[in-house]
């Protein structure tokens, strides 16, 4: 089945990289068959969100639809490196993390379509997906208020001995929120094991980077600087660069205990929201058109793969069709999905009411039905 | 002919004359110069009036905000914008206490004549932290003035009067009404030359003898059609009463309808734990309980976080069926 | 003889109690550790549990609440104290957003175990901005719980059963009831071995049959006194019931004595607009509007921020003369 | 009256000043009579504040009372250097910026005590001094809830076109509020002229600067690196160093039009406020009595115009007995005055019922009396 060209692929002479950071020791291990399942990743989410915008135009999603084309490398690259004790957190630009987390694409789609079977029972959206078991967060839509959240997640980890990290993610434009602000003195103050990864894609819906953002030279993660805590900054095309930077700051949260800020420049292809009808005013289209041609982290690692003789042109179609099936199966799936019930509207809001417990019993006491 | 305008362009055009009617006023919030406003409610306005009227702020609520009631201290009349009137909640601090006990604390010596504007709805599909609707909680704050138009005649004249407010003023809209609309008389139709409609004068929007249906916001919209179906299906006379303002609040007018129907129903999109409605309700009791043929009822969005589904955030928010049905019980 | 020990004794024994019974209970407030607590409800507790278990945090509410909701979600129970409840509002979005809301829009999938606990009083002459009560304003929140309990021995048996509880629970205490003494049963006089009140259960603190004085926090104790002024001097008997917890609420001992006595007043120290006595009143309206042979008084704050001129300032809060003249009034 | 001797001293020739920053162009210039301004102002906070602790102790003032003890030199050194277009807001130690703006003792002693007569008509109390006829905009009590304000009052100057600054005071443990870290990225992002600076007195109530934040070795006002901001620390023992510095950061506002974070090192005598029980605790009896004695701000001041041989020992001994009577004056006068009327509780809430416009005629509309 799917696996089989693959897996033929992955037992191939591995060719001799030569990518920047393909020799970090961090990447000079991977095995093909990682490299490619990475590729993969980054294919299923690509594919999943240009099939969930097709449904939003027809009109069976409601609300936001954020897309994360054009930066999935960052979630892709950030997340490989993550292990059994360590966690993720991000805001509404979520569907990259969940399917980097391993989501599936059935429950993401139909949360979308606003069904049952959605990962979040209809109840969240597209701004809110949530997958405890897989260690991760959300999904949160407040711009900047999951920082906290991040570093209470680090906390956790600390206060129970586990050597594990929190990956939080935030936008160029969330660096403003004083909660952020107030998360980086937390974290430095008390050697939390996080890592803040900005994700600078250059704009805050419609405005840039440099008309919401007072910051130095180096960049925004200088803030970091303030609170005498580390900081990097990086290109996001290459998953290569992403994953030799970010595993420098899960080694300091690991061995250390101590908190990251890290930028990672990258790009949305397309507009802040479905709904962002101004997205090519406030971005010349020759801007647009260069990040999509010639910084597109798809395009970029697929190359990369088949550079070192990974992978060829024709597997790389046979990946991405394999995706487009998957996000239309799932697609059918959530139209097929019932809608939740009426009665589900009070469920999920008071532990004792879901658990039938004594205190529960008494209903009316919680809410009005 | 009549000229009819959009809830969101009367909004504009409520702005847009306070622009001119007083240097000192200054449009500030996410959006609203460059991109013309994420609900295009200020569309042109930057073109119009430039860098220093129309201001795209950074994603800090609490900052610019807080800036705004400084600057309003020393004569500037900032009307801010809240994308999302829940995003108020990473600004509390500042509107509750800067904007509401400055005056007070001071004995009268400062005054903060702000504006903070943008939609507070539900009925959108954007989830619970984007559905808040919280009239009640600023209005449980003496010091700060609350505003819900309900179409677009009222939003012009009530925007234009919270910004020459000499108090802070905070103006909820709705996402759901900005494409609704409504005759709005041009200026030169108007005696008074300009459409300024005084906060705490709550209006009959439909007259009736037999039950009131009182309203702010949207909710004011759907006691509309229920009066609708009231009259043709049951033949009852609702009359409907718009407080278009909070607080103040026109108590006389609401006892005014409530001694003449002898029946009341509070219908709001806010949810009911200590709502608008808990407040009116008791207040009738109070002022009205020998007036009163049956208890006064409160319809409200159902008790629950905004559920994202689209047909089942439907079914949490009033419906005119549902305000018929439940007006029919008392009557 | 029983004994008797301080409102903030009880707390902090409760305090202690939890996080000997559960290690995943962590205390987390400015000065909670070293310096032993603003108001000493945590002394003593840095020393015998340490660094780890309580934790001094910088001035950063929303910093450490949401720190203190991520940490909930993965198992940890943390107790943050505010140093007073008004300053809830620098993190407001954190407690209304992120712990309220997340557990339905992950359809169920994340818990937020927390407690926010600390003094939500006026009368003290700190000003207007460090008197808010806000239990109506969280109690709007569904998901949340908001608990008050007006002496000893309920704040610890609350205390307990909100730090086992598995929502967000914003307990509101009081600086003025910290001093005061109650009897609270030592562990080995309980049949259970420990003082655990359910959340949700209101309390009859003083049985009567000819109105019924419903109210929680510090204006239980005022409505005890108004009780005895009623009776002694105008042989009323009124009935006082507790409320405890604003939600849940316990609307069947709401009922109850309202069926029993026909008449009630609410009495809180928050103020009027939209308030907690606004809920109540129109909830007995609504369900038991037969029953009553008067209006539902509300009683509260004064409607305007904290004064912090002493004399002026006693003269906001509701006193146990005007109640018992209140109460009168519809008797 | 008071004046003679002062006149008389101020007409002495003028020794060559020695101390440091004597030099700084901003202090060569001063006038002696100046000079002895500035320490009168010195002297009568310090004398008012004794003066107000005592009648705290006694009862008559309720609430909180925070002193200012120690660090009179931050408010009187930057304040002298205002002109009519500056404007100056603080937190809740607001007692000796009042003073250093020309408020009258009468009218703040009053306000402690809850009087009629009191700059806020006894609604403020202690931390809510204002007198926006001298540019004074408070005395806030929520920390750091002042300085988004801050950067309003210089939005306010900058739009009506005026050359002037505002001066925003805060503590070293504000620093961690998110509405301050948000009022940063707008003045450096709008060029407001504003100076915040912070008084750092080394504590927030019982927790150490080091306890509370996360900051790198140049200090806390490194932080403005993050916003590409000017910032200086100093030290606040001397008025000539603090108004060598906070000149500089006028100079920038007025000039330029940019903000700068200044961080004054400073120290309080008393506990955090009167209700401080820990006062002693968290700091050493050492550490206390060396600033008591070695870093008192007006001890310093006073040797050094004595060294310049601008005033003489019994010069100074006349001017703190004319401000210790001034207090006692004042407290006369807040004690022979009387309470606000009842009535007063519903006023300065709302503009319509305090104009009785016909909207405020309406009265109930607006709340229930
Ligand atoms: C507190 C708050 N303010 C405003 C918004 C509306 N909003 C949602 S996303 C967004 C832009 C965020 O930009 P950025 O942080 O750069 O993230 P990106 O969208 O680029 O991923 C804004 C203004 C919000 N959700 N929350
Ligand atoms: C938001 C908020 N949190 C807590 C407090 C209680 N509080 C008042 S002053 C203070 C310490 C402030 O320390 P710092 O900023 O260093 O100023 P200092 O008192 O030293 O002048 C605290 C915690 C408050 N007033 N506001
Ligand atoms: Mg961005
Ligand atoms: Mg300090």
């Amino acid at each position: 089945m799917r696996g089989n060209f693959l897996k033929e692929m992955a037992e191939k002479k591995k060719s001799k990289p030569t990518a920047p950071y393909a020799d970090d020791p961090i990447n000079a291990n991977l095995t093909d068959e990682e490299k490619i399942d990475m590729l993969r990743t980054l294919v299923r989410i690509r594919r999943f969100e240009q099939t969930s915008l097709k449904h939003y135009h027809s009109g069976s999603i409601g609300g936001f639809l954020h897309l994360y084309i054009g930066q999935e490398s960052v979630a892709v690259g950030s997340i490989s490196l993550l292990g059994d004790d360590d966690h993720v957190i991000t805001a509404y630009r979520d569907h990259g993390h969940a399917l980097s987390v391993g989501m599936g694409m059935d429950e993401c789609m139909a949360e979308l379509f606003g069904k049952k079977t959605g990962c979040s029972k209809g109840k969240g959206g597209s701004m809110h997906y949530f997958a405890p078991d897989k260690n991760y967060w959300g999904g949160h839509g407040i711009v900047g208020g999951q920082t906290p959240l991040g570093a209470g997640l680090a906390f956790a980890l600390k206060y129970q001995g586990k050597k594990g990290c929190c990956l939080c993610y935030l936008g160029d434009g969330a660096i403003n929120q004083g909660a952020f602000h107030e998360a980086l003195n937390l974290a430095a103050l008390w050697d939390l094991p996080v890592i803040f990864i900005i994700e600078n894609n250059g704009y805050s819906m419609g405005t840039s980077q440099a008309r919401s953002s007072a910051f130095p030279e180096e960049g925004l993660a200088a803030r970091a600087k303030g609170y005498n805590m580390d900081w990097d900054v990086m290109e996001g095309v290459s998953l290569y660069e992403i994953r030799a930077g970010v595993q420098k700051a899960i080694t300091r949260a690991h061995e250390e205990s101590r908190p990251t800020l890290l930028e990672i420049k990258t790009y949305r292809h397309k507009g802040h929201s479905v709904a962002d009808a101004n997205a090519e005013k406030y971005r010349t289209k020759e801007e647009i058109q260069k990040y999509i041609q010639e910084h597109d982290p798809i395009d970029f690692w697929k190359h990369t793969l088949i550079e070192e003789g990974v992978i060829t042109e024709d597997d790389y179609k046979a990946i991405n069709k394999e995706a487009g099936d998957e996000a239309n199966a799932a697609a059918d799936f959530a139209i097929k999905s019932p809608f939740p019930d009426e009665s589900e509207i009070f469920d999920d809001i008071y532990w004792e009411v879901d658990n039938n417990t004594a205190a529960g019993r008494t209903g009316r006491h919680f809410f009005h039905k | 002919m009549p000229r009819e305008i959009t809830y969101r362009e009367a909004l504009r055009e409520g702005l847009d004359e306070e622009l001119a009617f007083d240097d000192n006023v200054v449009i500030i919030g996410e959006e609203v110069a460059e991109y013309n406003g994420a609900y295009k409610v200020t569309e042109g306005l930057w073109k119009k009036w430039g860098d220093k009227r129309i201001i795209d702020a950074p994603i800090s609520e609490a900052g610019f905000i807080g800036m705004g009631i400084g600057a309003s201290m020393l004569g500037i009349r900032p009307v801010m914008e809240l994308m999302f009137f829940s995003f108020a909640y990473v600004a509390f601090d500042q509107m509750m206490n800067n904007a509401a006990t400055c005056r007070y604390m001071s004995g009268g010596l400062i005054h903060v004549p702000i504006v903070v504007r943008g939609p507070a709805n539900g009925g959108t599909n954007v989830g619970a932290t984007h559905s808040h609707t919280p009239e009640n909680i600023f209005a449980n704050m003496p010091g700060l003035k609350v505003v819900s138009p309900s179409d677009g005649y009222d939003a012009k004249g009530l925007i234009k009067s919270a910004i020459r407010d000499n108090d802070p003023v905070y103006f909820m809209e709705s996402t759901v009404l900005y494409g609704e609309k409504c005759e709005v008389p041009s200026n030169d139709e108007l005696e008074d030359g300009e459409l300024v409609i005084p906060l705490g004068k709550a209006k009959v929007k439909r007259e009736g003898a037999d039950i009131s249906l009182i309203a702010h916001g949207r909710a004011v919209v759907t006691s509309l059609e229920a009066a609708q179906i009231l009259e043709e299906k049951h033949s009852i006379h609702a009359e409907v009463l718009d407080l278009r303002s909070i607080r103040p609040l026109d108590e006389q007018a609401i006892l005014d309808t409530v001694r003449k129907t002898h029946r009341a129903v509070y219908i709001e999109e806010n949810k009911p734990f200590c709502g608008v409605g808990a407040q009116i309700s008791s207040m009738i009791m109070e002022q009205a309980f020998d007036d009163l043929d049956a208890p006064v009822l409160r319809i409200t969005s159902a008790d629950a976080p905004a559920f994202y589904s689209p047909p089942i955030e439907e079914l949490q928010l009033p419906t005119a069926e549902e305000i018929a049905e439940r007006a029919l019980s008392i009557c």
